[in-house]
């Protein structure tokens, strides 16, 4: 059944996801120290951890549900910023993939993450935020499916290098949004945590469709 | 690591069953990181209720009780509670006559509660306000910022808000009565030292024993500037110049101003800040109608200090001494 | 040096400036670091007052007010104050029916209080009581010691012979209440980090980051032991144990326990202390009767807590819950 | 007259004293920062700051007069331990020099001060106190001059020998007394710091006596 192999790749992704968020948790906390709070990899991981604790539960599910769970419990355990931002944006854009997941679904779950994202937020590309790694990754891959007709996992190739030129143009900003916006241009040359963390969610995602 | 824990993890865990074993008036909601007044909902009465991430204390549950805060929720250290929680809290502290929450003002806080009012408006809780608390003068409140922080001066907002809610005013009057406090009060901080998360076990910034931060918020994030370290009495002059400069006190006004520790400062240094701030304010001819010193709001074992101000009417006054009975504040009769 | 401080040397002057502008309620004497009731000396009640070396705050001013002490005599940083200062504290604060001194055990409090009670009955205060409190039971009482150390149990005896004094009670009352709280009351802390005092600028003694002091007093002095660091609930059995063995506390007992923050210790930590005696006592069937956790008796900016057990009776428990109004403790009515 | 060459002398010697204790306010309270509080040098040079600045009025009294104004002015300065001790002993034995100042009134200073420091902190020889340095000083001060007849400063080399002694002897002591008894065996391998201030004012006493 689709159902079941589409929540299968969705267990891969989610265990990758979460060795990777371990990996980088220090190294996150660390960007976050030098802008922010120094919790942000403490943060995902906490989240991540909650998320495969519940791999039994998801497995059961079609893939739409098991989204859906996978954004309730984002919000319900990361808190702090990074909680409702991708905890409630997997849960809004979840609804996307009732029918399955496919091509078309998948972009219409991207867009819904980045529109639900900076409505959430308030943020802008340019805010030195996440959405500046989101929204040209989103938009990348919306066209490359869309336009250009590329399979998916080409399509998502492409986005996540998008989303990795969006981490580094973060560096050199000045931040409007989150923590690193009260440090006005002592942030400038810092790269932002959340676009970086959501680098790595992207290219994990990439790494279980290649598989 | 310098610092009197067992498992990092299990901190806010074990120090809310800690504030819960110390003090009968506090009731943990369970499943939950959720502390309540242990005698709540007071039925009939409007609930004040408030939340942030941990390592703060005595904020947040340090401020629930009589004449103060109905609960608040704790979040990972230095990281706003969830949704759930939020949302836990405010059922369980609702008396029936709405419930008023009062945030620092910071997206993720801001967005953690509002999903919870949300939640909590799904079970039936149907008049929840939120004010937000954003006194921190270091921060310009600008298009390049998400607005500025919400830090000390919250305190002065539980204390009137939750005066005027046990004299059984409604929610509208509670409300208002915060937003003026919101309305007069200012706050800016510095550190002489980074704190130590216990996750992280070291220094969330390097600082040298020559420098100080000004402008800092109180997780550990870097501040404003940074610059030589300086006398208590320049530290005193500088907090303080901003915090009036921002807030145009004049001459004649009436204020309550508390000096503030961050955690690791001795008390004995908050009173040497202390008689410099209230010199400068008597030269300036402002009347200083009570000054409060001590870690009220903390971040961890930082050393550092704010100093806030906030101008004070007869209203404000009556409800600051109003009695209040919390395990950090008691006002007596 | 990361100390909020102008000159050290003006650091105790300063400090006390600070302290009566921000409380009505203290007045300092002229020329002196006494800082007294500001409405006292009250006629007809017997006083209670004591004094020490600086750098314990709150202790020692911080609990003058009613209902507890009517005046303190501040040293410089951990050196007990001059005969003088103790003289005149006496002077200041008897109201015709007595004095009572509450000295902590150590020869320089000691021999510099009797010294000032001379010179104050020369003057013509006559009843003057001492009463020397020793609750550190990490110290052997022997040949080879000076006593035991008076330590944070000393706030329990402020408060209990503060209670009995405003009560109307004459002074060989409010010495027996004293005195009935010295022989129950036991204490143990330990340290994390040295101090640092303003003068020297940097830490009294060298404790690596996996090393800790037990058994240490409150003036950076080394421990009786230096051990490998532990947990909090380890350290809390640890100290717990010390001072139950000491007072051979019962099943069934009734309790008042304090967990004290050393001045550098962050106050969630002590919850979490908190929470481990909490469970012990439980565990043991004894009964407590309160608890309080903060920073009651602190050592400059040291990181580390003590443990106080005093064993209480009906006197003691309705003296500990009468009414107080001072800067560091309030109790309502 | 006497008086006046006696005070002088006394002023003489509190300006080497004061000296002495500043340039060794440092090494005392590291001293006591090994098995005591860390303040032995502060509490003593703020007291013989204070004695100095009274040089004036000093100068004006006749011998016992000035020595009772600097006891007093020690035990209202110093605080600790060490005030009552050193002050309160220099007081009470100030009454001895009545007559002026000779070897035998200078025996008679020296033994009521060890009467009274003994006397006031209940310390004997042993304690690892300031006893040490000041019991061996005085009987041996004593005997120079009452049974040996050697001139004054002969007799008062003698004695800081001997304080000196003292001193080295309080090394491997445990102590019984004042903070140092709280450390148990712990203390043992350190200098006492009280006996160590002892020395150092006895060694300027000497000084001034031997210009
Ligand atoms: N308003 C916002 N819109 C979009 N992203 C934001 C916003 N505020 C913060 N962020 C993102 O959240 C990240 C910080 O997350 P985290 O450290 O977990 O939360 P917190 O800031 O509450 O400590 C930032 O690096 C930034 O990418
Ligand atoms: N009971 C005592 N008898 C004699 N000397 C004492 C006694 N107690 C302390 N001392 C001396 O006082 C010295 C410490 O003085 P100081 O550091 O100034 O005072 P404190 O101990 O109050 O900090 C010790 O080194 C010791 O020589
Ligand atoms: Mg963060
Ligand atoms: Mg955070
Ligand atoms: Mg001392
Ligand atoms: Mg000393």
């Amino acid at each position: 059944m689709s159902a079941d192999s589409d929540t299968e790749a969705l267990l891969d992704a989610l265990e990758r996801i979460d060795e990777r968020l371990h990996d980088e948790q220090a190294y996150l906390t660390e960007l976050d120290s030098r802008i922010g709070d120094a919790d942000h990899g403490n943060n995902l991981a906490r989240g991540i951890s909650a998320v495969t604790e519940k791999r039994d539960e998801l497995a059961g599910k079609p893939i739409d549900e098991a989204v859906k769970t996978v954004g309730t419990t984002l919000v319900s355990e990361v808190g702090g910023a990074a909680g409702p931002l991708y905890g409630g944006s997997v849960l809004s854009a979840s609804q996307e993939l009732e029918g399955g997941l496919d091509a078309e679904s998948a972009v219409a779950f991207a867009e819904a993450y980045r529109e639900k994202l900076t409505e959430r937020g308030g943020a802008r590309p340019g805010d030195k935020t996440m959405v500046d790694a989101v929204t040209p990754a989103v938009h990348t891959f919306q066209r490359a499916v869309e336009e250009d007709d590329l399979p998916s996992v080409d399509a998502l190739a492409k986005a996540v290098d998008a989303a990795r030129r969006g981490v580094e143009y973060t560096v050199p900003l000045r931040a409007s949004k989150g923590r690193a916006s009260y440090l006005g241009l002592r942030g400038v040359g810092h790269r932002d945590p959340g676009a970086t963390s959501t680098l790595f969610v992207l290219e994990e995602l990439l790494a279980t469709a290649e598989d | 690591m310098d610092k009197l824990i067992n498992e990092p993890t299990a901190y806010v865990d074990e120090m809310l069953d800690g504030m819960v074993a110390a003090h009968d008036g506090l009731r943990r909601l369970d499943g939950t990181d959720v502390l309540v007044r242990a005698d709540g909902p007071v039925e009939g009465k409007v609930a004040v209720v408030t939340g942030g991430g941990s390592g703060h204390e005595p904020t947040h549950a340090g401020y629930v009780g009589e004449g103060m805060l109905d609960g608040a929720a704790a979040g990972a250290v230095f990281t706003s509670p969830t949704a759930d929680e939020f949302s836990a809290l405010i059922d369980a502290a609702d008396g029936g006559a709405g419930v008023l929450c009062v945030v620092k003002n910071y997206e993720g806080d801001v967005m953690n509660f509002d999903t919870g009012a949300e939640m909590a408006g799904m079970e039936g809780v149907e008049d929840v306000e939120q004010v937000v608390v954003n006194d921190d003068v270091a921060v310009e409140d600008s298009l390049y910022t998400s607005g500025r922080r919400g830090v000390c001066g919250t305190i002065l907002v539980h204390k009137c808000a939750g005066a005027k809610a046990a004299a059984g005013a409604d929610l509208d009057e509670v409300a208002r009565v915060a937003e003026k406090v919101v309305d007069n009060v200012g706050t800016m901080g510095m550190a002489l030292t980074s704190c130590v998360t216990p996750e992280k076990g070291e220094e969330t910034f390097d600082l040298a024993d020559d420098e100080m931060e000004l402008g800092i918020g109180i997780h550990g994030e870097p501040g404003v500037e940074r610059t030589e370290t300086a006398s208590a009495d320049e530290v005193a002059d500088t907090l303080l110049d901003h915090v009036l400069d921002d807030l145009d006190v004049a001459a004649g006004e009436e204020v309550v101003t508390i000096v503030n520790g961050m955690g690791g400062t001795p008390l004995s240094e908050l009173y040497i800040v202390q008689r410099r701030v209230a010199e400068r304010l008597d030269e300036a001819g402002v009347d200083v109608h009570d000054a409060w010193v001590g870690d009220y709001m903390t971040s961890l074992d930082m050393k550092g200090c704010s100093v806030t101000v906030c101008r004070v009417d007869d209203e404000l006054k009556e409800l600051l001494a109003a009695p209040a009975e919390t395990p950090a504040l008691t006002v007596g009769e």
